[in-house]
């Protein structure tokens, strides 16, 4: 089971800043156990962050984005007390949705 | 334990350090910009996910006893988790010793939730998703929560002394095939392993600089590290053998450490390579 | 129980040491050597006979942070000189390209290392040696030029050979690791190790 | 052409940029199929692959893409900070490709209307290499590129 993510939204000016962090392995499926048996790739896929229903970022992301990635970015508008919905899903199929109140 | 990793990062050292030999700027230019990539890092500490499932499991009830460890006490009354690490460690009486905040967990753990201590050590440095450490979670929350707090040590009290002036011993203490010990690297302002620059532990600003940006999320672990840790894979270093997790010697050296950092406002979990 | 402490410490310290501490800094000094005993284990090829100290050990812990008096520093360095063994076949320079894989080698004798090797003497952990390599140490002097400075002399070969088979025989109580004296490095290795600080074609005297 | 061909090499540095220059069509992704992944793109092993597996026509180098807190040199290549910023007018998509990689294309971003086109992320680097912004603007291709060198320190394996 996957960790919650950690999303701050923010009011800068006219827009809003979202940082995410977010929990997950991306295991490249490049390394080796002690028994020299490569480890399976297990990584995010796909990050879709929404806003009052509109997709505001969406991104295709490979096992070489760092382990527990962070994510920043921004968008016009947004208001205070409104949420920001980030989901990720990853290639085993797990997925994850958070949401965060813009401060 | 860490195994696979250490030698996978040996691994790319090798690789990373040819290259980089090959056609790097001059030493000066060099340490500036690890700088900028260190600056870098401080926004967004994944440390905030290992703080998050901390808090998490400090107010889940758990163990036999199915208690949370709101009861337990860090020094400043029962569930007080403010401010509690910056006076960390101090002598516990109903423990009769002298505990840092990993010590003192395993006790709330075993006495207070019934936890058999195997059980309460089962995971103490955490491995990837699947080997999740609550103890680093649990003290990424503590620690956090004497963010911006001054470091107050206090050596009243008599068994508080003494482990102070036995880590200040162990400071000293020279051992194993290489002669090393913490002063070996630690002793002397301005020097450096490789690229990475070693606080001197002996002067405060040093102890100050070092003790209140731990814990600390390590980019090369992807894992939030303890003190505890940080003693351990240290003494690893020096090839000594293995640090006893809340040993008296991982204690006391604390002590010596922590009571050196005093005055300086704490600033952990920090974000470190 | 004050002077039989002291009389205890004279036993196992080096009689150097004397009973120069104060009583009580050598009960904190056995209580810290008891405690030592019980607070680490063995693991891999790190026994718990890493915490026992000798002579050497011993006193350059009981002076570290202060000064170390002439006569101390004088008999420890007496003491490790002795211990030098130079190659019978008087070889001491060896192949200075495999001494820079040593020189940058940082595994061997961790409990996390393989016993079965490798194991290196990680100079540039704390030394400045062939100037390519940026990434480098300060804990040590720079030994940048260092046959260049300093000649390519049998001299210049004999002290670096025994500088790194055993550096408390030139500066007592010194960091840096006695790397024959306590078998960390073959001798092949050392000699590698002394091609590349003293043959003229290593990159360190280019 | 050859002017622009010529300050790309100086820019970037290889003959395999040369190739990126003359590849055609890239295939970003529309936020309308978000849940899509581009197998093909990330499978890819070099620049000349990951280009042609992306179909993106010719990317011009621009000024107008540019990096920001982004160290020259990381400390640790299992985290490397990657700003990116594009004052290209119209930017529709940015993606982060990293030369030497085992797999070269690191992550692609869709920046719908109304989105900065200016983000900030975190990539694994096997080894010191050049990093590329590819951008996407208003059907049209550029690119900055940046070397970033890693080192890693320390005092055992």
């Amino acid at each position: 089971m996957a960790d919650p993510m950690k999303i701050r939204a923010n009011v800068v000016g006219d827009s809003t800043e979202v940082k995410v962090l977010m929990n997950h392995e991306m295991e490249t499926g490049q390394r080796k156990d002690a028994q020299g048996k490569t480890i399976p790739a297990w990584f995010i896929q796909n990050v879709t962050a929404t806003y009052n229903g509109k997709t505001v970022l969406a991104a295709q992301w490979g096992p070489a984005v760092a382990k527990n990635p962070f994510l920043a970015f921004k968008f016009k508008g947004g208001a205070k007390g409104e949420k920001v919905q980030i989901t990720w899903t990853d290639n085993r199929g797990d997925k994850r949705t958070d949401e965060a109140t813009i401060a | 334990m860490n195994q696979i990793r250490w030698r996978l990062a040996a691994g790319v050292a090798g690789v990373a350090l040819a290259t980089f030999a090959a056609h790097a700027p001059g030493q000066g230019s060099t340490v500036d910009e690890i700088a900028k990539y260190r600056a870098a890092l401080q926004d967004g500490n994944p440390a905030e996910l290992w703080e998050a499932r901390g808090e998490e499991l400090w107010k889940r009830p758990r163990g036999p006893k199915n208690v949370s460890l709101e009861r337990c006490d860090l020094g400043l009354g029962p569930g007080v988790v403010k401010g509690a690490y910056a006076q960390l460690p101090r002598f516990f009486s109903d423990a009769n010793r002298v505990m840092d905040l990993e010590t003192r967990l395993l006790y709330c753990m075993t006495t207070d939730q019934g936890m058999t201590d195997a059980d309460a050590r089962k995971q103490l440095f955490g491995n990837g998703n699947d080997r999740k450490s609550d103890m680093e979670a649990i003290v990424a929350y503590v620690t956090s929560e004497s963010k911006g707090v001054k470091m107050n040590v206090a050596l009243d009290d008599a068994h508080v002394r003494e482990m102070y002036a036995l880590g200040e011993r162990m400071f000293y203490f020279r051992g194993g095939p290489h002669d090393f010990s913490c002063a070996t690297c630690h002793g002397e302002d301005g020097k450096r392993i490789r690229l990475q620059d070693l606080p001197n532990l002996t002067t405060k600003e040093g102890a100050q600089k070092a003790y209140t940006t731990w814990p600390a999320y390590r980019v090369s672990q992807g894992e939030v590290r303890t003190f505890q840790w940080r003693l351990y894979d240290c003494f690893r270093q020096q090839r000594f053998p293995e640090l006893v997790y809340g040993s008296d010697a991982s204690i006391a050296l604390t002590t010596f450490l922590a009571r050196n950092a005093n005055g300086a406002a704490f600033d952990a979990p920090a974000i470190k390579r | 129980m004050r002077i039989s402490t002291c009389m205890t410490w004279i036993a196992v310290a080096a009689a150097a040491v004397g009973c120069a501490t104060t009583p009580s800094d050598s009960e904190v000094n056995a209580k810290a050597a008891q405690m030592l005993k019980a607070s680490f284990r063995e693991a891999g090829q790190a026994k718990l006979d890493r915490l026992d100290q000798d002579d050497t050990q011993r006193t350059c812990s009981l002076y570290a942070g202060k000064a170390l008096p002439k006569d101390v520093a004088a008999r420890i360095e007496a003491a490790n000189l002795a211990t030098i063994r130079y190659p019978a076949d008087g070889k001491l320079v060896g192949d200075w390209k495999n001494g820079e894989k040593i020189a940058q080698e940082g595994r061997g004798k961790q409990f996390s290392d393989d016993p079965k090797g490798p194991v290196g003497a990680n100079c540039y952990a704390c030394h400045q040696l062939a100037p390519q390599e940026l990434s480098y140490g300060t804990i040590g002097p720079s030994l940048y030029r260092f046959g260049r400075t300093r000649g390519f002399t049998d001299e210049t070969r004999k002290y670096a050979y025994g500088k790194v088979y055993n550096a408390d025989a030139f500066a007592a109580c010194s960091n840096m690791p006695r790397f024959g004296h306590s078998g960390i490095l073959t001798d092949a290795q050392i000699r590698d190790v002394v091609a590349l600080l003293v043959d003229p074609d290593s990159p360190v005297n280019k | 052409m050859d002017v622009k061909r010529r300050k790309l090499l100086k820019q970037g540095g290889g003959v395999t940029l040369l190739a990126l220059v003359t590849a055609a069509g890239w295939a970003v992704p529309s936020a309308a199929v978000a849940q899509t992944w581009n197998k093909d793109a990330f499978d890819t092993h070099s620049l000349d692959e990951t280009v042609k597996a992306l179909g993106a026509t010719a990317p011009v180098p621009s000024k107008d893409v540019t990096f920001v807190s982004t160290p020259d040199i990381a400390e640790n290549g299992a985290v490397v900070p990657i700003g990116i910023v594009s004052n290209v007018p119209k930017t529709e998509a940015i993606a982060i490709l990293v030369e030497k990689n085992p797999n070269m294309l690191a992550a692609v971003f869709d920046i719908p209307a109304g989105t900065d086109p200016s983000l900030s992320t975190r990539i694994k680097m096997g080894q010191s290499s050049n990093v590329y912004a590819l951008v996407k603007a208003d059907g049209k291709y550029y690119v900055a590129s940046k070397e970033i060198k890693v080192t890693l320190g320390g005092c055992g394996g």
